[in-house]
C-alpha cells in the first residue's frame, strides 16, 4: 500500500526516480509479485515487518556505503555492532553505569573501532579487507570476552528501542530512517562526503586537489564504526539482550545492500537511497519467502536467484537506456 | 521403558487438526540434529492433518525474530519456536502474543517471556552425565580434552557447564585443554589433531555434540575407542554408526525426531484452544554399544 | 598520388552518445601511402571516429568500407584481422605489467602452448630499438614516465604491421627529439605503402608529414584540403574564425620572489636544483623526456617527497611531502598525467572543477554546491568545454576537454603559484589561446607560473624566462629574448653527470 | 625443522625469496615465534599437520587467486565445494555411479558454477560480488536439497584422498602441491594467465589488444570454480562424509590468503606462491593457538591482531625497500 499510492499520486516523480535508481525498479517488481502471490504481503503491519527487519542491515548499510564510497571495504561491521551492545548492555549491568553514559559509552566504543580500521588502512597500507577482517576478529572475540559467552540483558530504557510507538510505528524503523537522512546529508552536502567520492573516484587525484586523505578515511571509518554501533544497539533492543554471536555474516548483508544500491566496489560511487533499497530488497526477499512457505532449503536458492535477476534487471535497463 | 517409546505424549486421543497452520523456527538446519527436529515435527503434521511451515534462522535470533513476526502476518495457530538463544528468544515471543498465538519453545527454552509450552531436554544433565559417563569409560582417571561448540549458544554453554560440575568429582581426571571447534566436523577434526601435538597423553574427549566427536575420530585415527575414549553428544544416525563401530564410547542422546513430534502435538492442542502441560520433559540418556538398539529402532 | 589505392572508405558515419551527437554523416577516404591528417577542435569527433575504425565503438548509421567491400568492425580483433592498427589518445597500458609484456599484450609468443618469456622479451627488444627507447623490458610500466609510456604505444602498433596505422595525437606529449624520430618512423611506413591516420593539435606537424588534411566540426566533415594549405586558413576551417595570436604574452615587471626552490635533490631522481619564481612572472622548464621536470613539479608541491634542499614560498619554508601546506601557502599543481593524477573520470564536470576549492566552499563542514555549480559552469565556459551539460561524467569528455577540466579546476582555486605540467596537452588552438590568455591574467594580477611543456614553441612564445633540465639536474636558464629553439636544444643535451644513476 | 633447514642451507637464495614475497618473511617470523612458544610445534608431525589443516583453504584460494588478479571476487567457492562433494557422494551413493564417473560430474558441477559466475559477470554485468553472492546462496542451498540437511558417506576410495601416502606424506598436501604448481603455471605460462593479469590491470586495454575479456573471465570462473570441487573433495575425505555445511565461511579465508599473499583486490597483482604463504599464515595461527591453548574468547582476537601484523610487515617492508 505504501509503496503503490506513491506510485499512483505522483506518476511523473516516480518515474523518473525509476529511471534514475535502477535498483529501485526492481524492488517495485519484487512488492507487485509478492503482493500478487501472497495475500498477507501488502499490508500495513506486513510491511512494517519488513521495515523492521530492514533496518538494522540497513543501518550497517549506510555505514558501509561511506566506507564502500572511498573504494574500501568494512567487514567488521557486524563485529562491531556485537561489540558495541555488548559493551552498553555490560556497563550498565555490572559497573551500573547509567544508560545514557553506557550508550555513549557503546558509540565509543564503535568509533575506536573504526579509527584502528582506519589507521592501519591509512598510514599502515593494509589492504581496507585485511584490516577489517582483522578488527572482525577481533571485535567478534572481544565480545565474546566481555561476555565470558553469555547474553546480557539490555537496559530497559534502551530496550524500548525495540518498541514500537503508539503501537503502530516501530522505533527500529524510525532509527532507520534518521539515519539514512544522516548519511544522505553527509555524503551530498558536506565536505567529507565530496570527498569520500573523490577519494574513492581516484584517491592521487583527490590527494593533489588538497583533500588530506587520510583524515577523510579516519572520519570515513569511524562513521562506518558509529553507524554499526546504533545498528548493534537497535538489535539488542530488538532481542532485549546483547548476544555475543549478534549480527555474525552480517557484514556481508550490508555490502550486498550497497552494491545492490548502485555503488561498485571499486568506489567514487553509490547513494544513501540506494542502499536503503538494496537492504528492503534483501528483507522484502526474506519476508516473502517466509510468507510463501518455501521450504527453508529452497529459500537460499531462491534468494540467490532473485538477488541476481533484481541486479540484472537494473544493468540491462542501463544499457538499454544507451 | 525408554524416553522414546511413549510416543502418543501426554493424554489420549488424537487432536483434530483439520486445517490447523503452525509456524516453527528452527534455530538452524546446518546440523542433522535440527534435520531430525524437524522430519519429526513434519511427519506428525502430516499424521494430524494440520499444516506446516518451517523456517530456519541459520543460527541468528534476529532473524529468527522477523519470522515469528512474518508467521503473525501469515496468521498462524500456534508456533513452534526452536530458539537461537533462549534469553533473546523472548521478543519473538511478546511478538507472537501480542497477536495472541500460542507459542511452544522446543529442544532449548526461553528466558525472560512465557510460552505455553517448553518441549525439551536438559543440556546442563545432559552434561553431567556425559561427565559420569567418560570417567567409567577412563576408569575414573587420565587427561582429557573438551571440544566446545560454538561459543556464545546456550547449548555449548550448558553442557560445558554440566560437564565440569560433573568431572569434578573425579579427582584424578584432568581436563587438560578445552578449545571451540564450533559443533563442526572439520574444525573437530583440526582442532582435535592440533591437541594432540601438545597433550599426546590425552585419554579421554568430551565433545559438546556428536559432529565434533566424529571429527575428533578421525582425527585419533586407529587409537579412537582404544587408547581414547570419546563421548558425544546428541545420538545422532552418524554418532550411533561410530558406537556401533566402536570408535564412538557414548554419546548423550537427545531425542530430537520425538521433540518434534510432541512439539507439533501439543502445539494443534493449543491452537484448538485445549489445556496443554508447561513442560514436556525429554530426557537424555547416554547410548552405549549395551544399549545401542533402544535409539537405532526409532 | 592520385592514382594511390584507396584502402579504407567511410560513408555518412553516425554516432551518438547520451545527449551528445558525437558524429554526424562524416565522410572520409584514405590511401595507399599517404599520411591523412585529422583536424578539429576538441570534441569536434576525431577520436570517435577513429575508435570506429579499431573495433572500440559500433556506429549507429553509416558504412565502413575496406577496399571497396563494406566490414563490420565489431572488436579489436576484427581491426587487427582487417590490418588496422591504433594508437589511442588515451594510453591502453596495463600498469602492473613488464614493458614487455605490454608490447605483445594479447598475443604473447609461444612453446608448446605456453608463453614464451625469454622470446617475448627478445621481441620486445627489437621493438623498443626501432622506436630508440631504452628501457629494459622487464621494468614495470608503472614506472614509466608518460612520454615513455606513448612512445611504448607506438611501438606496440608499429609491431603489428599494419596496412593502416591510426595515431590519436601521438606527439603531444612527446618532446622534438622523440617527435623527429617518430616522423621518420612513419615515412618510412609511408614509403612501404601503408595508409596513415594522423590527429594532431600541433599544426606546424602538418605541413611536416601530412598529404591531405579532413576538418571535423561538431561531428561533421566539412572539408578535405591539401597538407600544405597555410595555418591560418587551417585554423580558420576548424575553429570556424581567425586566431591572430598563437601566443599572445604580454610580459609583467616581475616583483617579488613568489616560489624558491634550493638544492632541492632526491636520489636516483633529480639533484642541486635551485630555481625561483617571481610574481608576474611566467617561467618556462624545458628538457627531452625523463629530464626529471615532472618529479621536481611534484617534489616543490610536496606530492613526493625529497631528500634535501628546501622549498620557500614568500620566503616561509614548506614542509616537504605535504600536499595540503604548499597549497594553503599558495602552490598549485596541474599534473601532467590527466587520468592518473587529474581527473576523477567516474565523477561528473562540476564535481572536478569544484575538487580544489571545496574546502573554501565549506562552512561548518557544509559545502555551499550550488555555489560550487556556478563556478564551474563560468570556468567550463570560458574554456570553451564541449559537453552536454555540467553533469557529464568527465570520462565521456574528449581527451582535450578532459585537460579542461584539469587546468580550470586550478584556475578556480586562485594559487598564487601555479606549477602547469604539460598544460596544453592534447587541447586545440582555439582553447589554448584562451588558456594563454588567463595565464596572462593571472600574472597581470601579480601571481605567477612555472610551465612545464614539452612543446618548444610554446614555452618559448609564453615564457619570460626559460629553465633547462637534463638528467635530472638544472643546465641552465635563458632569457626570453635568448631562448631560441636551438639554444634551449643545446642546452637539453648538454652532457653532466646524471642524477638518476644511483 | 623443515622450515628452519631450508632457511640454513641456502641462504641467499631464501632471502632472495623472502625480499620478494613479503608474506613469506611474516610467516618465517611466525613461525619461529610459535617454535620457540611451544615445544610441539616445530615437529615434523606437527607440520604435516599444519599442511593438512591448509590444503582446503589453499585449493581453494589458489581458484580464487585467478579470479581476484582479474579484478573479481568469488564468494561462492565454500558453498560450491560443499555441493560439488555432496554431489559426489550423493551420485555415488544413491544412483550407484561408479566412483570415478561420479568425481568427475562432481568436478563438472564445479564447472558449470563458475561458468553461470562468469556468464552473469561478463555478459549479464553483474558486479562479481552480487553474482558469486548469489552463486553461494544457490549453491549451498543445493547442497541441502541434495542431501537433505544430513551428511552423505563419501565412496571409500575418493576418501582416499583424506589418508597419508606410506603413513607420512598426507594426501591433502600433496594434492594442495599440484594445484598450487597447476595455478602457478597457468598464471604464469598460459595465454589464459597472462590475460588474467591484463584484464585486471586495465580491462579497456585488454579488450583492446584483442584479448577476449569475456571468454578469459569464463574461462578464469570456471577455473575457480574446479579448483573449489578439488577443495570440497578433499574436505569430505578427510572427513569421509559430504557436509552440506562443509566450507561454510571460507570465501573470507580464501580471498584472506590470496590478499596476505600480495595480491590486490583492485586485480592485476597476485600470484600461486604469495597465496600459497597467505594460506599457511592462517594455518599456522590457528594450529598454533590450540598448541598454546589459547582461551576460546581471546583466540579470535590473537588471530585478528597477528593477521594485522602479519600484513602491516610486509607492507612496512615494502616501504622500507624503497
Ligand atoms: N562514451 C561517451 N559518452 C558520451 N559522450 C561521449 C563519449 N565519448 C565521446 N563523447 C562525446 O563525443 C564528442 C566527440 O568526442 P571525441 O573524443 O571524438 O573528440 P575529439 O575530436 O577526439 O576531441 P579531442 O581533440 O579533445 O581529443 C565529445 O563531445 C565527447 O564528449
Ligand atoms: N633515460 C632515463 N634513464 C633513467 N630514468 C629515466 C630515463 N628517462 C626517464 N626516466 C625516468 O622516467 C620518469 C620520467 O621522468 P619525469 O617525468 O620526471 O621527466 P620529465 O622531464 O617530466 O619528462 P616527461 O614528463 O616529458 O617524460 C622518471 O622516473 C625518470 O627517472
Ligand atoms: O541440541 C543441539 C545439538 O546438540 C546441536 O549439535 C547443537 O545445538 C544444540 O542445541
Ligand atoms: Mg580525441
Ligand atoms: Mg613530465
Amino acid at each position: 500500500m505504501l509503496v503503490s499510492t506513491n506510485v499512483l499520486t505522483s506518476r511523473s516523480a516516480a518515474r523518473s526516480l525509476l529511471a534514475e535508481n535502477g535498483s529501485l525498479a526492481a524492488l517495485v517488481v519484487l512488492v507487485v509479485a509478492l503482493s500478487l502471490m501472497s495475500g498477507d504481503f501488502l499490508t500495513v503491519t506486513n510491511l512494517l515487518n519488513v521495515g523492521v527487519q530492514a533496518a538494522v542491515t540497513a543501518i550497517l548499510a549506510f555505514g558501509s556505503t561511506f566506507v564502500i564510497i572511498t573504494g574500501g571495504i568494512d567487514l567488521s561491521v557486524g563485529a562491531v555492532a556485537a561489540l558495541s551492545a555488548m559493551v552498553l548492555a555490560w556497563t550498565a549491568a555490572d559497573t551500573g553505569l547509567p544508560w545514557p553514559l553506557a550508550t555513549l559509552v557503546a558509540l565509543a566504543v564503535g568509533v575506536v573501532c573504526g579509527l584502528v580500521n582506519a589507521v592501519l588502512i591509512a598510514y599502515g597500507k593494509l589492504p581496507p579487507f585485511i584490516a577489517t577482517l582483522a578488527m572482525l576478529g577481533v571485535a567478534r572475540g572481544l565480545a565474546l570476552v566481555v561476555s565470558q559467552g553469555s547474553p546480557i540483558e539490555m537496559p530497559e530504557e534502551v530496550s524500548r528501542l525495540g518498541d514500537t510507538i503508539g503501537g503502530y510505528l516501530p522505533v527500529p524503523v524510525l532509527v532507520m530512517a534518521v539515519m539514512g537522512v544522516i548519511a544522505a546529508v553527509v555524503l551530498n552536502r558536506t565536505y567529507t562526503g565530496r570527498a569520500m567520492y573523490a577519494i574513492g573516484g581516484n584517491e592521487e587525484a583527490a590527494r593533489l586537489s588538497g583533500i588530506a586523505v587520510g583524515k577523510q578515511k579516519l572520519i570515513t571509518y569511524a562513521l562506518s564504526g558509529v553507524f554499526a554501533a546504533v545498528a548493534g544497539i537497535v538489535l539488542a533492543s530488538r532481542l532485549a539482550s546483547a548476544q555475543p554471536q549478534a549480527a555474525a555474516g552480517y557484514e556481508l548483508d550490508a555490502i550486498a545492500a550497497v552494491v545492490i544500491g548502485g555503488a561498485s566496489l571499486s568506489g567514487g560511487k553509490g547513494r544513501a537511497l540506494g542502499t536503503l533499497v538494496g537492504a528492503l530488497i534483501l528483507a522484502v526477499l526474506r519476508n516473502g519467502l517466509n510468507l510463501l512457505s518455501v521450504s527453508a532449503f529452497w529459500q537460499q536458492v531462491v534468494i540467490g536467484v532473485v538477488i541476481a535477476l533484481a541486479v540484472l534487471l537494473d544493468t540491462l535497463r542501463r544499457r538499454g537506456g544507451r | 521403558g525408554s524416553a522414546g517409546t511413549d510416543s502418543s505424549g501426554s493424554g489420549g486421543g488424537t487432536p483434530a487438526a483439520a486445517d490447523v497452520k503452525i509456524g516453527m523456527s528452527v534455530s538452524t538446519l546446518n546440523n542433522p540434529y535440527f534435520v531430525q527436529l524437524r522430519d519429526g515435527a513434519e511427519a506428525e503434521a502430516k499424521k494430524l492433518g494440520a499444516t506446516l511451515t518451517v523456517t530456519d534462522a541459520q543460527n541468528d535470533a534476529s532473524q529468527q525474530v522477523n519470522q515469528v513476526q512474518n508467521f503473525t502476518s501469515q496468521s498462524m495457530k500456534a508456533i513452534i519456536l526452536n530458539p537461537v538463544d533462549s534469553d533473546a528468544a523472548a521478543p519473538a515471543v511478546k511478538v507472537a502474543e501480542r497477536s495472541n498465538i500460542p507459542v511452544l519453545a522446543v529442544d532449548r527454552g526461553v528466558n525472560g517471556a512465557k510460552v505455553v509450552q517448553t518441549v525439551a531436554s536438559d543440556n546442563v544433565a545432559g552434561g553431567k552425565l556425559a561427565a559420569e559417563q567418560l570417567a567409567k569409560e577412563l576408569g575414573e582417571k587420565g587427561e582429557v580434552v573438551v571440544l566446545q561448540g560454538v561459543a556464545g549458544t546456550s547449548a555449548s554453554r550448558d553442557r560445558g557447564k554440566g560437564f565440569s560440575e560433573g568431572i569434578k568429582a573425579y579427582p584424578n581426571i584432568k581436563v587438560v585443554a578445552q578449545q571451540p571447534a564450533d559443533f563442526d566436523r572439520t574444525k573437530g577434526l583440526d582442532v582435535m589433531t592440533n591437541l594432540l601435538q601438545s597433550h599426546p597423553g590425552v585419554t579421554g574427549v568430551f565433545a559438546e555434540n556428536d559432529e565434533m566427536a566424529l571429527g575428533a575420530i578421525k582425527a585419533l585415527g586407529a587409537k579412537a575407542g582404544k587408547q581414547v575414549k570419546v563421548v558425544g553428544f546428541d545420538g545422532t544416525p552418524d554418532g550411533l554408526k561410530a558406537i556401533e563401530a566402536g570408535t564412538l564410547a557414548a554419546s548423550v542422546a537427545q531425542q530430537p525426531a520425538l521433540l518434534g513430534q510432541q512439539a507439533v502435538q501439543n502445539a494443534v492442542r493449543a491452537a484448538n484452544g485445549e489445556q496443554v502441560p508447561a513442560t514436556v520433559d525429554v530426557p537424555v540418556k547416554v547410548a552405549t554399544k549395551d544399549n545401542l538398539s533402544e535409539f537405532t529402532g526409532s | 598520388m592520385s592514382q594511390a589505392r584507396e584502402i579504407l572508405r567511410v560513408e555518412k558515419l553516425g554516432k551518438r552518445f547520451p545527449g551528445v551527437v558525437a558524429l554526424d554523416g562524416v565522410d572520409f577516404d584514405l590511401r595507399e601511402g599517404e599520411v591523412h591528417v585529422l583536424l578539429g577542435e576538441n570534441g569536434a569527433g576525431k577520436s570517435t571516429l577513429i575508435k570506429m575504425l579499431s573495433g572500440a565503438y559500433q556506429p549507429d548509421s553509416g558504412r565502413v568500407l575496406v577496399d571497396g567491400e563494406p566490414v563490420e568492425i565489431r572488436t579489436a580483433a576484427d581491426a587487427q584481422r582487417l590490418g588496422i592498427a591504433t594508437i589511442y589518445q588515451e594510453f591502453n597500458l596495463v600498469p602492473e605489467l613488464t614493458v614487455g609484456e605490454n608490447l605483445v599484450l594479447g598475443r604473447p609468443p609461444r612453446r608448446f602452448g605456453l608463453v614464451d618469456t625469454r622470446r617475448m622479451h627478445e621481441q620486445a627488444r627489437g621493438m623498443l630499438d626501432r622506436v630508440g627507447v631504452t628501457v629494459d623490458p622487464r621494468t614495470r610500466v608503472a614506472e614509466l614516465g608518460i612520454a615513455q609510456m606513448q612512445m611504448l604505444e607506438i611501438a606496440k602498433a608499429l609491431a603489428l604491421n599494419a596496412r593502416v596505422l591510426i595515431m590519436d595525437e601521438p606527439t603531444a606529449v612527446l618532446t622534438t627529439t622523440e617527435v623527429e624520430r617518430l616522423f621518420g618512423l612513419v615515412r618510412q611506413l609511408r614509403e612501404r605503402g601503408v595508409a596513415i591516420v594522423f590527429i594532431t593539435h600541433h599544426l606546424e606537424e602538418i605541413a611536416q608529414l601530412g598529404d591531405r588534411v579532413t576538418v571535423l566540426r561538431d561531428g561533421r566533415s566539412v572539408e578535405q584540403v591539401p597538407a600544405d594549405t597555410p595555418e591560418e586558413e587551417l585554423i580558420r576551417l576548424m575553429v570556424g574564425r581567425p586566431i591572430d595570436q598563437q601566443f599572445p604574452r604580454q610580459a609583467q615587471r616581475a616583483g617579488e620572489p613568489l616560489l624558491r626552490v634550493e638544492g632541492l635533490t632526491r636520489a636516483g631522481a633529480f639533484a642541486d636544483v635551485s630555481f625561483e619564481v617571481r610574481a608576474g612572472e611566467v617561467v618556462g622548464v624545458a628538457g627531452l623526456v625523463g629530464a626529471g621536470r615532472t618529479e621536481v613539479a611534484r617534489a616543490v608541491f610536496g606530492a613526493d617527497p625529497y631528500d634535501s634542499g628546501q622549498v620557500l614560498v614568500r620566503g616561509r619554508r614548506l614542509p616537504g611531502g605535504d600536499v595540503r601546506a604548499a597549497m594553503e601557502a599558495g602552490l598549485g599543481l596541474v599534473p601532467e598525467d590527466r587520468k592518473g593524477q587529474g581527473l576523477v573520470l567516474g565523477a561528473d564536470i562540476a564535481e572536478n572543477l569544484g575538487l580544489v576549492t571545496l574546502r573554501h566552499a565549506t562552512r561548518a563542514g557544509f559545502v555551499d554546491r550550488a555555489g560550487q555549480r556556478e563556478s564551474a559552469g563560468r570556468v567550463a565556459e570560458q574554456l570553451g568545454v564541449r559537453m552536454s551539460h555540467l553533469g557529464q561524467e568527465v570520462r565521456t569528455l574528449s581527451g582535450g576537454n578532459q585537460q579542461k577540466i584539469v587546468i580550470g579546476k586550478w584556475l578556480l582555486a586562485d594559487a598564487h603559484v601555479l606549477i602547469l605540467d604539460e598544460p596544453t596537452r592534447g587541447i586545440d588552438v582555439g582553447a589554448k589561446v584562451e588558456i594563454y590568455q588567463l595565464i596572462n591574467s593571472l600574472t597581470a594580477s601579480g601571481h605567477a607560473v612555472l610551465m612545464i611543456s614539452s612543446d618548444l614553441p610554446e614555452i618559448l612564445g609564453m615564457s619570460d624566462r626559460v629553465l633547462v633540465m637534463a638528467r635530472g639536474r638544472l643546465v641552465g636558464e635563458l632569457k626570453a629574448a635568448e631562448a631560441t629553439q636551438d639554444s634551449v636544444m643545446a642546452l637539453a643535451v648538454t652532457e653532466v653527470e646524471d642524477a638518476r644513476v644511483h
